[in-house]
C-alpha cells in the first residue's frame, strides 16, 4: 500500500493549530478542516484583556507564573498558520465520508456546498468541546435575569467595558458592579446535566475574578465552590495568590438558587459549614459552565468509524492517550475530555508525533520547498527605494501620500494598491523590484505584526535579500485612530522615518548551523522511553541516559490505574520495544557529568560505571521525572503502620496487608508553606488505592482526609465508585491540620469534622498519607549543567507555561514529572509532544538562526565588559587577543545564544556592540526624521 | 465533646439504605440540600447534610437523637437539585421510618387516625358546612362507605406497624 | 496663533506595547496624532542618547513602551529599560529639560485602551508645559 | 369538542376544612370539558408525615389502594392538592419500578379485595387545566376579565418536584399557573421570591412555629415590597390554608398589616365564569369579599 504524507487535521482550535504547525515544521503537508469560518477555536472567544496578570503574580521573584488563556498570543499562531505554504486551510468545511486506512484515507470533505477529495495518510482529531447551555440548570436563572452570565460572557464583558473606557459594566443597566459571585460546577459534576468535571471552570473563574479585581481593587468577588480543583503547575499557587493578593473570597458550598430582585441584583441562596443557610445579594453572577462533547461529535464518529466514551468525548485508553479506535486516527484537546490550554497544547503536538510515525517514509514529499531565485547582491550600491502604499481599508485616497514618497531621496519608484496582501499586488511588487532594480523597499499599509513574514518571502521571490524591508502601519496606528486630514500628515511623517531607515538596512543572512540528528533523553522513565521511541519511529537515533539500574521509573511501583488496568505488561513490553530498538542507546546506571554546545551540535559526557563517554547530539529532552516525597510528618518512620500510597501499593498487590481501618491523609508535604503547588495526581491515587483496598476486604473503613478532591475530568466517576461503596470523605483546613498520636500501641487519629463540628477520633490498623511529588533532589545540578531554569518548586521551567508546555530552550525539551506532577496519561501525551518537537529540529539539516542578532565592532570595544552581565541570553563573554603586540580586549558574542534583544547596544558607552536590523544608527535615522518638519 | 467512630456502627448504612434511602452513599456533602431547605432556617436546624454525613460515619445514637427530621416540609427541593441524586428528601423519610423502628415514640399519631378515619382530618365531621355550599354531606371517600373502611383497615393490618403496634390502631 | 502641537517620539518594543497600539487602533480609539512610534525589539534596546538626542533636537517628549515587569519576551530587558530611566531622568535634569517630557510605560497586548489613554495624557501635559526648550 | 374524564380525588383537607374548593372545581371544570367522577372510597394519600414516615409498605399501599379505584372505572386520578399529587405519584412510581414492593403490596391489597396495575395515572389540576384544555379555551369560557387585577401565582412544589417524577411545569421556573391566570385578563407580577416554597407542609410549622412564620414572613413581605398584589392564587390546599392562618397569624402579633385574600386557582376561576361566590369561594380567614365585589363587578 502506498502512504502518504499528508496529515488531515480537523478543527481549528489552538489544539489544531499546534498539531498542523509542527507537522509542517517536519515535513508533513496538511489540511486543516475547520467548520465555522475562522480557525482559533475556544480562546478566540475569550476576550482577556486583563493581560498578563497571568505574569503578574510573583513580580519580586525570579520566576514568574502563566496561567491565563492565550488569547493575546494567538492572532501571531493564526498567521503562522495561515502564512505557512505546506498548511492548507479549510475553513467553513466538514468530513462527509473516509475510506481506506491507516497511511491511505480518502476523505471526502464538504466545503461551502462542494465536495473536494483529499488523500491523506492520518487524521488528527482536534473538535475542540461546546460549553454546556446554562439554560439546563434554570434555578440559575441564566437568560431570565440579565445580571446572570455565563464565564465566557464574562470575559467579553470585561474587554468590552475597557473599551469603552471606565470600569466593568453590567448588563442590564451599565452599572458598575460592587460585589461579584462566581457559581462553579455549573453543568458539571451533576448527575442531571454533566457528570464529570470539566477541568478548567476553577481556574478560569480565578483567573476571571481576578480580571475583575484589576478593573476595580474595591470589588467584592465570592467564588462558591465544592472543591477548587487547580491542579495544573502552578495553579494552586495562582489560587492562594488570588486570595492573599487581590483579596478574592472561597466559600465551600454549592448554590441553590439565584432569584432577581428588584433593583436586578442577584441573591444567592447557599449553605457553608459553620454558617446558618445564607443568602447574599451580589451586582453580578458569572456561571462557571462546563465543557461537553463537541456538538456533531456523534455524527462525526459515524462518519468516522471510531467509538466515543459514554460521555461522548473521544474515547481513548489512558496507555494510549492520543488514539481513536481507529488506527491512523489520532484524538488531542478537548474532543477527548475537558483540559486546559497547556495540556491541549501538549497532547496536539504529541498527537502530531503519531499521525507522522506512520507515514516517516514520504517526509519531505509532499511539502512544497520554495525555489527561489539567486540574491542579488547589494552592497555598496546607493540605494533605491520602492515604496509601496496600501489602501486596504484606509477610505481616504493615499495618492497624496504615494506622490509625497516621490519626493523623498532615493525614492525610485511609489505606487499604491488595493491590498497590498492580495496575490496580484505581490505579483506587481515582485515586477516592480525587478523593473526599477529597487534594492530597498518600504511597504505601508496593515501592522507588520501580521505580514511582515509573507512580504519577506515576497521579497526573496524576487531575489532581494528579504531584511531589505521596512514596513509602515499607517492603518492601525495612524488612519485607524486620527482623523483623516491629521492621519494623513502623519502617514507621510511615518513613511519619511521608514525610508530614513531603509537606507541603512544591509542584507542580512542568518545563520546556519549543521544539525547533527541525534538526540540525548535524559531520564529512562516512563516519559523518556516513549520520547525515545518515538523519535526513533521517525527514523532518529537517539540516547536513553538513565541513572538507575533498571528503566521504568515510578511506573515499575505502579501495579493497577484507576479503571483497574495494570500497567506492568505496558511497562515490560515499553522496555523491551525501547532495549530491541536499534536507534535507541540506553544507557543505564549513568549519570550526564557536562553538557556543552547549543541547538544543533551539543556535546555530552556522560559517566557509566565510572567510565566517561562523550556523546554528540542535536537536541535534548529533559525526562528526569519526579519521586515520591518521605514524610516527616504524621509518625512516618516511626511506626510501621504509617505509610505512603505507594507503599500500600506494594503491600496491597503482595497481599501483606488486609486492613480493616484505613485512614488516608491527603497533602501530604505539599500544598503548605514549604512547597505550595498541588502534586496532582494524589487524590486519584489515593481513591484508586481505596477502591483497591474496598475489592478485597468490601467492610474495611476507610476514612480519606482531604482538602479538596482533585478528581479532575472523568475520574469524578471514581471518586463517586469510592463513596457508593461506602469509603467517607472528611475535609481539613490548614487551621484544622489532622493530629496523629500512638497511645497504648494503637494509633489514633484526631480530626475535626466541620460537618458535626467536633472532633473525630479514628483507630486505624493502617494510616497512609498521600505524599507529595517532589522534584528530584538532582535537577538542580542537570538544571546548571544545560544552562536552564528551574521554577520555585525545582522542578524544570518551560518558556511559557500556557503556550510552550513543552519547550525549554530551541533544542531543549521537556516532558513527563520533571514538568510537574502528572498521570501516566499526560506523561505519554507530552512525552509524544517532546519527540515531535525534536522532530521539527532533528528533520532539518541545518538550524537556521535568526540574522537579528547582535555583533561587535572590535574598533570601538574596548573590554569594559559592561554589556556581559546585563545580557538576558547570557550570550556575550569577555575575551583577549594579542593585537599589534598589544593585548586587546574585546567581547564576542554567541549567537545561538543571543536573543536579539538590544540590552548590550543600549548599556555600551563606546558604540561597541549593535543588533543587525536595529542598530544605534538606524534608529536614530528614524528620530532624526521625525523631527524633521515634514 | 470527641466523637469515637471505635465506638461507630457502620452497619447503619444499610440500615437506612433498607428503609428507602437507597442513594444514601453517593452524597459528596456538597451542601445545596440545605442551602435552601425551609427547615434549615430553624433555631436547631435541619441539616439533611449532616444527617447524612452522620449516617455514613455510622453515629447510630446521635441519628435517634436528631428529632430535626420531622421538621421536613417535603418540599423536595433538596431532591431535585441534589447533583450527586441522593435523593435527600427519600433519605429524611427513611431516618424517620428508622427512628420509629428504634423508637416507637417517634411515630405519629397521625397513623392512628387514619387508620380508623380513613383520613387525617375527618371529613365526615361538617355536613352543614358541606351542604351550605351545595356539597353532598359526607363527601364519597372511606368516610362514606363503612364496608370500604373495614377493607382499608384490613388491608393495613398486613403491615408491619400496624401488627407490631397494634394498640397504637385499637387493634389486637 | 495656531494652537502648539507637541510631537512625541515613542520607543515601542515590537510585542505586547506595539500590538496594544494596534489594538487601540483596531477597535478605533481615537487619541491626538501627535506620537510617532519607532519600533525596537525591546525597550531594553533604547540608549539613553536616543533619548536625550531626540528631546534636545525637536521631539516635545518621549516615551519607551514595553512589556509588563516579568512578561518581557527578552526575560529581564524591560527591567533594564527601568535602570535606564531612572539614569534618563538625572540626564533630564542636566539638560534643563522637565520630568513631564520623559515616560516610561508598561502595556499588556490588550491594553489598548491605556495605550490610548497615555496618549491623550501626555499630549495634554506636553500642550500645557509649551514646546521643549530646545525647539527653535 | 374533546371530552376529558377523571376521577377527582378529594384528599383530606379539601372536603374537610375547605369544602369551597372542592366545589369551585366540581363546578368550573365540566365548563371546560372536563368530566369528574368520584373516586369512591378513597382515603388519605397518605401525607408525607404519617405513613409515609413510619412504614413504606403501608404507606405504598395506601397509595395502591387510591390508584385501584381509579384503575377499576378506568381513569386517571386528578388532585388539587399538592402533597395529595406527589405522595400518590411517587407512590405510582415506585411501584411501577419496583417489582418487589409491588408483589409485596399487591398482597396487602388482595385483603381488600383489590389490585394495582399501574394503569391510571396521577395528574395534578394544572396539568389539565394548561395541556389538556390550554389557556385559550379557558379565555374563551370566562364572563369577567380580571382587568386590571393584579395576581401572585404560588405553584406548590409537590406539583414540581421531583421533576423527573412529577415533572410536567418547569421545576425551577414554573409558568402554567401564571399563564392561566393571564388567561383570566390578569396581570401577574414578578418577585424575588416566586419560587420560594411556602413553608407550610410538613412538620415546620408545628416543631419551629417562629422560624417557620419568619420563613412565610419573608415570601409576604417581598410580595408586598416588591409587588401591590391583589390577591395570592395557589393551587394546594396546603399552600392555600396556610398563606390564609400566617397572614392573621403575623398581623396579629403586630408584625404589620397582612391581609393579602388567597384564592384557589378553580375559585378565581368560578367567579370569572360567573359562579356564586357563596358556593365557590365561601371560607377564608383573611377577608375576601372586598376583592370578590371588585372582581364580580368588573
Ligand atoms: C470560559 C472559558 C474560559 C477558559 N479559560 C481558560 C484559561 O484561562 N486557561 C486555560 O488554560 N484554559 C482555559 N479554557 C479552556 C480552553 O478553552 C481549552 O483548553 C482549549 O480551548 C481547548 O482547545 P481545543 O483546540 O481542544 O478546542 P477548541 O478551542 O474548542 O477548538 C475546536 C475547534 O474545532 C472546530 N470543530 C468542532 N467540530 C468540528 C467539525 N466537526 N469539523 C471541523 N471543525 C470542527 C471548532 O469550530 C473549533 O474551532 C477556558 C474555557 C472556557 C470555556
Ligand atoms: C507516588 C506516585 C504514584 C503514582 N501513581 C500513579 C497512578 O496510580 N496512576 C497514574 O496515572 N500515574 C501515577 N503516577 C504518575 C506516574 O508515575 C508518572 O506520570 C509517570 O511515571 C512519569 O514518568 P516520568 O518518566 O516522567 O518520570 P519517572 O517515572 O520519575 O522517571 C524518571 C526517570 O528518570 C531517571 N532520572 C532522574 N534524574 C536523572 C538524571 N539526572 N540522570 C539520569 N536519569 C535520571 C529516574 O531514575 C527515573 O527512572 C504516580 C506517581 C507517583 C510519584
Ligand atoms: S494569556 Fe495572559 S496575557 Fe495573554 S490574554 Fe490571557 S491572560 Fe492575557
Ligand atoms: S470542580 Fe471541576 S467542574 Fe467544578 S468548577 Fe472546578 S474544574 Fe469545573
Ligand atoms: S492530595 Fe495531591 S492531588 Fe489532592 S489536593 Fe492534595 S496535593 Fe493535590
Ligand atoms: S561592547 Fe561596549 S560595553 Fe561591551 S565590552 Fe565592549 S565597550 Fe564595553
Ligand atoms: S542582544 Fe540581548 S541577548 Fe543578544 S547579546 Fe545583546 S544583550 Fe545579549
Ligand atoms: S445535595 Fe446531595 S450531594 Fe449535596 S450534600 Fe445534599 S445530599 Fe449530599
Ligand atoms: S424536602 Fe425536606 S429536607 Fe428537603 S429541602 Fe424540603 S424541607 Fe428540606
Ligand atoms: S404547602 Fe408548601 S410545601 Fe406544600 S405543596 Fe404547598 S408549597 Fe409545597
Amino acid at each position: 500500500m502506498t502512504k502518504i504524507g499528508t496529515v488531515l487535521v480537523i478543527g481549528g482550535g489552538i489544539a489544531g493549530i499546534h498539531a498542523s504547525l509542527n507537522l509542517a515544521d517536519s515535513g508533513f503537508k496538511v489540511y486543516l478542516v475547520e467548520k465555522s469560518p475562522e480557525i482559533g477555536g475556544e480562546i478566540v472567544k475569550l476576550e482577556c484583556f486583563a493581560c498578563k496578570i497571568c505574569n503578574r503574580f510573583f513580580p519580586n521573584e525570579k520566576t514568574y507564573t502563566q496561567v491565563g488563556c492565550g488569547t493575546c498570543e494567538l492572532p501571531e499562531l493564526i498567521e503562522a498558520v495561515r502564512w505557512n505554504d505546506n498548511i492548507d486551510v479549510l475553513t467553513n468545511s466538514e468530513v462527509k465520508g473516509i475510506s481506506g486506512e491507516a497511511g491511505n484515507f480518502n476523505v471526502t470533505i464538504l466545503r461551502e456546498g462542494k465536495e473536494i477529495e483529499l488523500k491523506v495518510g492520518s487524521i488528527i482529531l482536534s473538535l475542540g468541546g461546546k460549553v454546556f447551555d446554562a439554560n439546563k440548570k434554570p434555578e440559575y436563572g441564566y437568560d431570565v435575569y440579565s445580571n446572570v452570565i455565563t464565564g465566557e460572557e464574562f470575559e467579553r464583558l470585561v474587554f468590552t467595558s475597557s473599551l469603552n473606557g471606565g470600569g466593568l459594566k453590567r448588563p442590564s443597566d451599565g452599572k458598575e458592579p460592587k460585589r461579584i459571585a462566581f457559581i462553579q460546577c455549573v453543568g458539571s459534576r451533576d448527575e442531571k446535566t454533566n457528570p464529570w468535571c470539566s477541568s478548567v471552570c476553577c481556574l478560569y473563574a480565578i483567573k476571571e475574578a481576578i480580571m475583575a479585581k484589576e478593573s476595580n481593587p474595591n470589588l467584592d468577588c465570592v467564588i462558591f465552590y465544592m472543591d477548587i480543583r487547580t491542579f495544573g503547575k502552578e495553579l494552586q499557587e495562582y489560587a492562594d495568590k488570588a486570595k492573599e493578593v487581590h483579596g478574592i473570597k472561597y466559600i465551600r458550598g454549592r448554590v441553590a438558587k439565584v432569584d432577581e430582585l428588584p433593583n436586578k441584583n442577584l441573591r444567592v441562596t447557599y449553605y457553608t459549614e459553620g454558617k446558618k443557610t445564607m443568602e447574599e445579594e451580589f451586582d453580578l453572577v458569572v456561571l462557571s459552565t462546563g465543557i461537553e462533547p463537541p456538538e456533531d461529535a456523534q455524527k462525526l464518529a459515524e462518519v468516522l468509524g471510531i467509538e466515543l466514551n459514554k460521555y461522548g468525548f473521544c474515547k481513548t485508553d489512558p496507555l494510549n492517550p492520543l488514539e481513536t479506535t481507529r488506527p491512523g486516527i489520532y484524538v488531542c484537546g478537548h474532543f477527548s475530555g475537558p483540559k486546559d490550554i497547556p495540556d491541549s497544547i501538549a497532547q496536539a503536538i504529541g498527537a502530531a508525533a503519531k499521525a507522522s510515525s506512520i507515514i516517516v517514509s514520504e517526509r519531505g514529499k509532499l511539502v512544497a520547498s520554495k525555489e527561489y531565485p539567486p540574491e542579488k547582491n547589494v552592497r555598496g550600491e546607493e540605494p533605491r527605494i520602492g515604496v509601496f502604499v496600501s489602501r486596504c481599508s484606509i477610505d481616504k485616497d493615499v495618492e497624496k501620500i504615494t506622490e509625497y514618497a516621490k519626493t523623498l531621496p532615493n525614492v525610485v519608484y511609489a505606487d499604491q494598491d488595493m491590498f497590498i496582501c492580495s496575490q496580484e499586488a505581490n505579483e506587481r511588487m515582485k515586477k516592480a523590484i525587478k523593473e526599477y532594480n529597487l534594492n530597498r523597499v518600504v511597504v505601508a499599509g496593515f501592522t507588520p505584526r501580521t505580514y511582515e513574514l509573507k512580504l519577506r518571502s515576497i521579497l526573496k521571490e524576487a531575489g532581494l535579500n528579504p531584511y531589505l524591508l521596512e514596513v509602515v502601519n499607517i492603518v492601525e496606528q495612524c488612519f485607524s485612530v486620527h482623523e483623516p486630514e491629521k492621519a494623513e500628515q502623519k502617514a507621510k511623517d511615518l513613511i519619511r522615518m521608514a525610508i530614513a531607515k531603509a537606507r541603512l538596512l544591509e542584507p542580512l543572512v542568518p545563520r546556519e548551523i549543521d544539525m547533527d540528528k541525534r538526540a540525548l533523553i535524559i531520564g529512562g522513565g516512563l516519559a523518556g522511553m516513549v520520547a525515545a521511541l518515538e523519535i526513533a519511529k521517525q527514523g532518529f537515533e537517539c540516547y536513553l541516559i538513565e541513572k538507575e539500574k533498571e528503566l521504568g521509573g515510578n511506573l515499575r511501583h505502579i501495579y493497577y490505574l484507576l479503571n483497574g488496568e495494570d500497567p506492568q505488561d505496558f511497562l515490560k513490553n515499553l522496555i523491551k520495544e525501547v532495549n530491541d530498538h536499534p536507534l535507541i542507546n540506553v544507557y543505564t546506571n549513568t549519570k550526564v557529568k557536562s553538557v556543552e554546545g547549543y541547538v544543533g551540535n551539543f556535546t555530552t559526557v556522560i559517566t557509566q560505571d565510572k567510565e566517561e563517554k562523550e556523546l554528540k547530539h542535536g537536541v535534548i529532552i529533559v525526562a528526569t521525572g519526579a519521586e515520591e516525597y518521605k514524610p516527616k510528618e504524621y509518625l512516618y518512620g516511626e511506626d510501621d503502620r504509617v505509610m505512603t500510597q505507594v507503599e500500600l501499593e506494594e503491600k496491597l498487590v503482595k497481599n501483606e496487608v488486609k486492613p480493616k481501618n484505613v485512614v488516608m491523609i491527603q497533602c501530604v508535604g505539599c500544598r503548605n508553606e514549604e512547597r505550595t503547588y498541588c502534586s496532582r495526581i494524589c487524590c486519584s491515587v489515593a481513591i484508586k488505592n481505596a477502591l483497591k483496598i474496598k475489592e478485597v476486604s468490601p467492610d474495611a473503613n476507610i476514612y480519606i482526609i482531604n482538602k479538596d478532591i482533585r478528581t479532575y475530568g472523568f475520574a469524578e466517576d471514581y471518586y463517586k465508585k469510592a463513596a457508593e461503596m461506602g469509603v467517607i470523605f472528611i475535609t481539613y483546613t490548614d487551621e484544622n491540620m489532622p493530629k496523629v498520636v500512638k497511645e497504648n500501641g494503637k494509633l489514633r487519629v484526631f480530626i475535626f469534622d466541620e460537618v458535626l463540628s467536633d472532633e473525630l477520633i479514628i483507630e486505624p490498623d493502617i494510616l497512609v498519607l498521600s505524599a507529595a511529588t517532589v522534584p528530584r533532589p538532582e535537577n538542580k545540578e542537570l538544571a546548571e549543567m544545560l544552562k536552564i531554569p528551574l521554577d520555585k518548586n525545582g522542578f524544570f521551567l518551560e518558556v511559557h507555561t500556557k503556550l510552550r508546555p513543552i519547550d525549554i530552550l530551541e533544542g531543549i525539551y521537556l516532558c513527563g514529572m520533571a514538568h510537574s506532577p502528572k498521570s501516566i496519561e499526560e506523561s505519554i501525551s507530552q512525552a509524544c509532544g517532546a519527540a515531535a518537537r525534536a522532530c521539527t529540529l532533528l528533520t532539518k539539516d541545518k538550524v537556521i538562526i535568526e540574522p537579528i542578532k547582535a555583533f561587535v565592532v572590535d574598533e570601538n570595544c574596548d573590554g569594559c565588559a559592561y554589556c556581559v552581565e546585563p545580557c538576558p541570553g547570557k550570550a556575550i563573554t569577555l575575551i583577549e587577543y594579542m593585537r599589534e603586540g598589544t593585548i586587546k580586549k574585546t567581547v564576542e558574542v554567541n549567537e545561538a545564544l543571543c536573543l536579539g534583544c538590544g540590552v548590550c547596544q543600549a548599556t555600551c558607552p563606546k558604540r561597541g556592540i549593535f543588533v543587525r536590523g536595529f542598530t544605534l544608527d538606524q534608529i536614530q535615522a528614524m528620530v532624526d526624521a521625525a523631527l524633521e518638519v515634514g | 465533646m470527641a466523637i469515637d467512630l471505635t465506638k461507630a456502627d457502620r452497619t447503619l448504612v444499610n440500615e437506612i439504605i433498607e428503609l428507602g434511602g437507597e442513594d444514601i452513599l453517593k452524597c459528596f456533602q456538597c451542601g445545596t440540600c440545605v442551602a435552601d431547605c425551609p427547615a434549615a432556617t430553624a433555631e436547631m436546624p435541619l441539616r439533611i447534610k449532616k444527617l447524612i454525613h452522620m449516617i455514613h460515619l455510622g453515629l447510630r445514637d446521635e441519628l435517634l437523637e436528631e428529632d430535626s427530621v420531622w421538621m421536613c416540609v417535603t418540599c423536595t427541593a433538596c431532591e431535585e437539585r441534589c447533583p450527586r441524586g441522593v435523593k435527600p428528601f427519600e433519605v429524611c423519610l427513611a431516618i424517620r421510618r428508622w427512628q420509629a423502628k428504634e423508637d416507637p415514640t417517634y411515630i405519629p399519631p397521625a397513623l392512628g387516625e387514619i387508620f380508623k378515619t380513613g383520613h387525617t382530618q375527618n371529613v365526615a365531621n361538617v355536613p352543614e358546612l358541606r351542604k351550605s355550599l351545595g356539597l353532598e354531606e359526607v363527601p364519597p371517600t372511606v368516610a362514606k362507605f363503612p364496608e370500604l373502611l373495614k377493607k382499608f383497615q384490613e388491608m393495613l393490618k398486613c403491615s408491619k406497624i400496624v401488627q407490631e403496634y397494634g394498640f397504637m390502631f385499637g387493634v389486637g | 496663533m495656531e494652537e502648539y502641537e507637541p510631537l512625541i517620539v515613542v520607543f515601542s518594543c515590537k510585542y505586547c506595547a506595539y500590538a496594544a497600539a494596534d489594538l487601540a487602533g483596531a477597535s478605533g480609539i481615537q487619541y491626538p496624532p501627535n506620537v510617532r512610534i519607532i519600533r525596537v525589539t525591546c525597550s531594553g534596546m533604547v540608549h539613553p542618547n536616543l533619548v536625550i538626542n531626540a528631546l534636545t533636537k525637536g521631539a516635545d517628549g518621549v516615551i519607551i513602551a514595553g512589556c509588563h515587569p516579568g512578561d518581557c519576551h527578552y526575560i529581564s530587558g524591560n527591567e533594564r529599560a527601568k535602570d535606564r530611566a531612572e539614569a534618563i531622568e538625572l540626564m533630564l535634569e542636566d539638560f534643563g529639560l522637565e520630568p513631564e517630557r520623559f515616560r516610561l510605560e508598561w502595556f499588556s497586548a490588550r491594553e489598548g485602551p491605556k495605550f490610548a489613554r497615555v496618549v491623550k495624557e501626555m499630549t495634554e501635559e506636553l500642550k500645557k508645559l509649551g514646546p521643549s526648550p530646545y525647539k527653535t | 369538542m374533546p371530552v376529558f374524564k377523571y376521577g377527582f380525588f378529594l384528599g383530606c383537607n379539601i372536603p374537610a376544612i375547605r369544602p369551597d374548593v372542592e366545589q369551585a372545581i366540581r363546578k368550573t371544570m365540566p365548563k371546560l370539558g372536563v368530566e369528574l367522577v368520584d373516586v369512591k372510597g378513597s382515603a388519605c394519600c397518605p401525607a408525607f408525615g404519617t405513613y409515609p414516615s413510619a412504614d413504606e409498605y403501608a404507606a405504598l399501599a395506601i397509595n395502591a389502594w387510591n390508584i385501584s379505584i381509579a384503575e377499576e372505572i378506568g381513569v386517571d386520578i386528578m388532585v388539587e392538592c399538592g402533597s395529595c399529587y406527589s405522595s400518590l405519584k411517587l407512590g405510582r412510581d415506585c411501584l411501577l419500578r419496583d417489582e418487589e414492593k409491588r408483589k409485596k403490596v399487591n398482597e396487602m391489597l388482595k385483603v381488600a379485595g383489590k389490585k394495582f396495575e399501574g394503569k391510571s395515572d396521577v395528574r395534578h389540576i394544572i396539568d389539565v387545566l394548561y395541556n389538556d384544555v390550554g389557556t385559550e379555551k379557558i379565555s374563551r369560557s370566562i364572563n369577567i376579565k380580571l382587568d386590571g387585577i393584579k395576581v401572585i401565582a404560588h405553584s406548590p412544589c409537590h406539583m414540581l418536584r421531583p421533576s423527573n417524577v412529577l415533572g410536567f411545569d418547569n421545576p425551577e421556573r414554573p409558568y402554567m399557573l401564571r399563564e392561566l391566570i393571564e388567561a383570566l385578563g390578569a396581570e401577574v407580577p414578578r418577585y424575588s421570591r416566586e419560587f420560594q416554597c411556602c413553608g407550610g407542609a410538613g412538620g415546620f410549622k408545628r416543631r419551629a412555629h417562629i422560624e417557620a412564620v419568619e420563613y412565610t414572613k419573608k415570601k409576604l413581605d417581598a410580595i408586598k415590597e416588591e409587588t401591590d398584589a391583589d390577591l395570592i392564587v395557589v393551587s394546594c390546599i396546603t399552600c392555600l390554608l396556610h398563606f390564609d392562618e400566617i397572614q392573621k397569624e403575623l398581623t396579629e402579633k403586630g408584625k404589620g398589616n397582612y391581609s393579602i385574600p388567597v384564592f384557589d386557582y378553580n375559585q378565581l376561576l368560578a367567579l370569572c365564569m360567573g359562579f356564586d361566590p357563596k358556593e365557590v369561594a365561601a371560607i377564608s380567614i383573611i377577608p375576601r369579599d372586598e376583592i370578590i365585589e371588585r372582581i364580580i363587578k368588573s
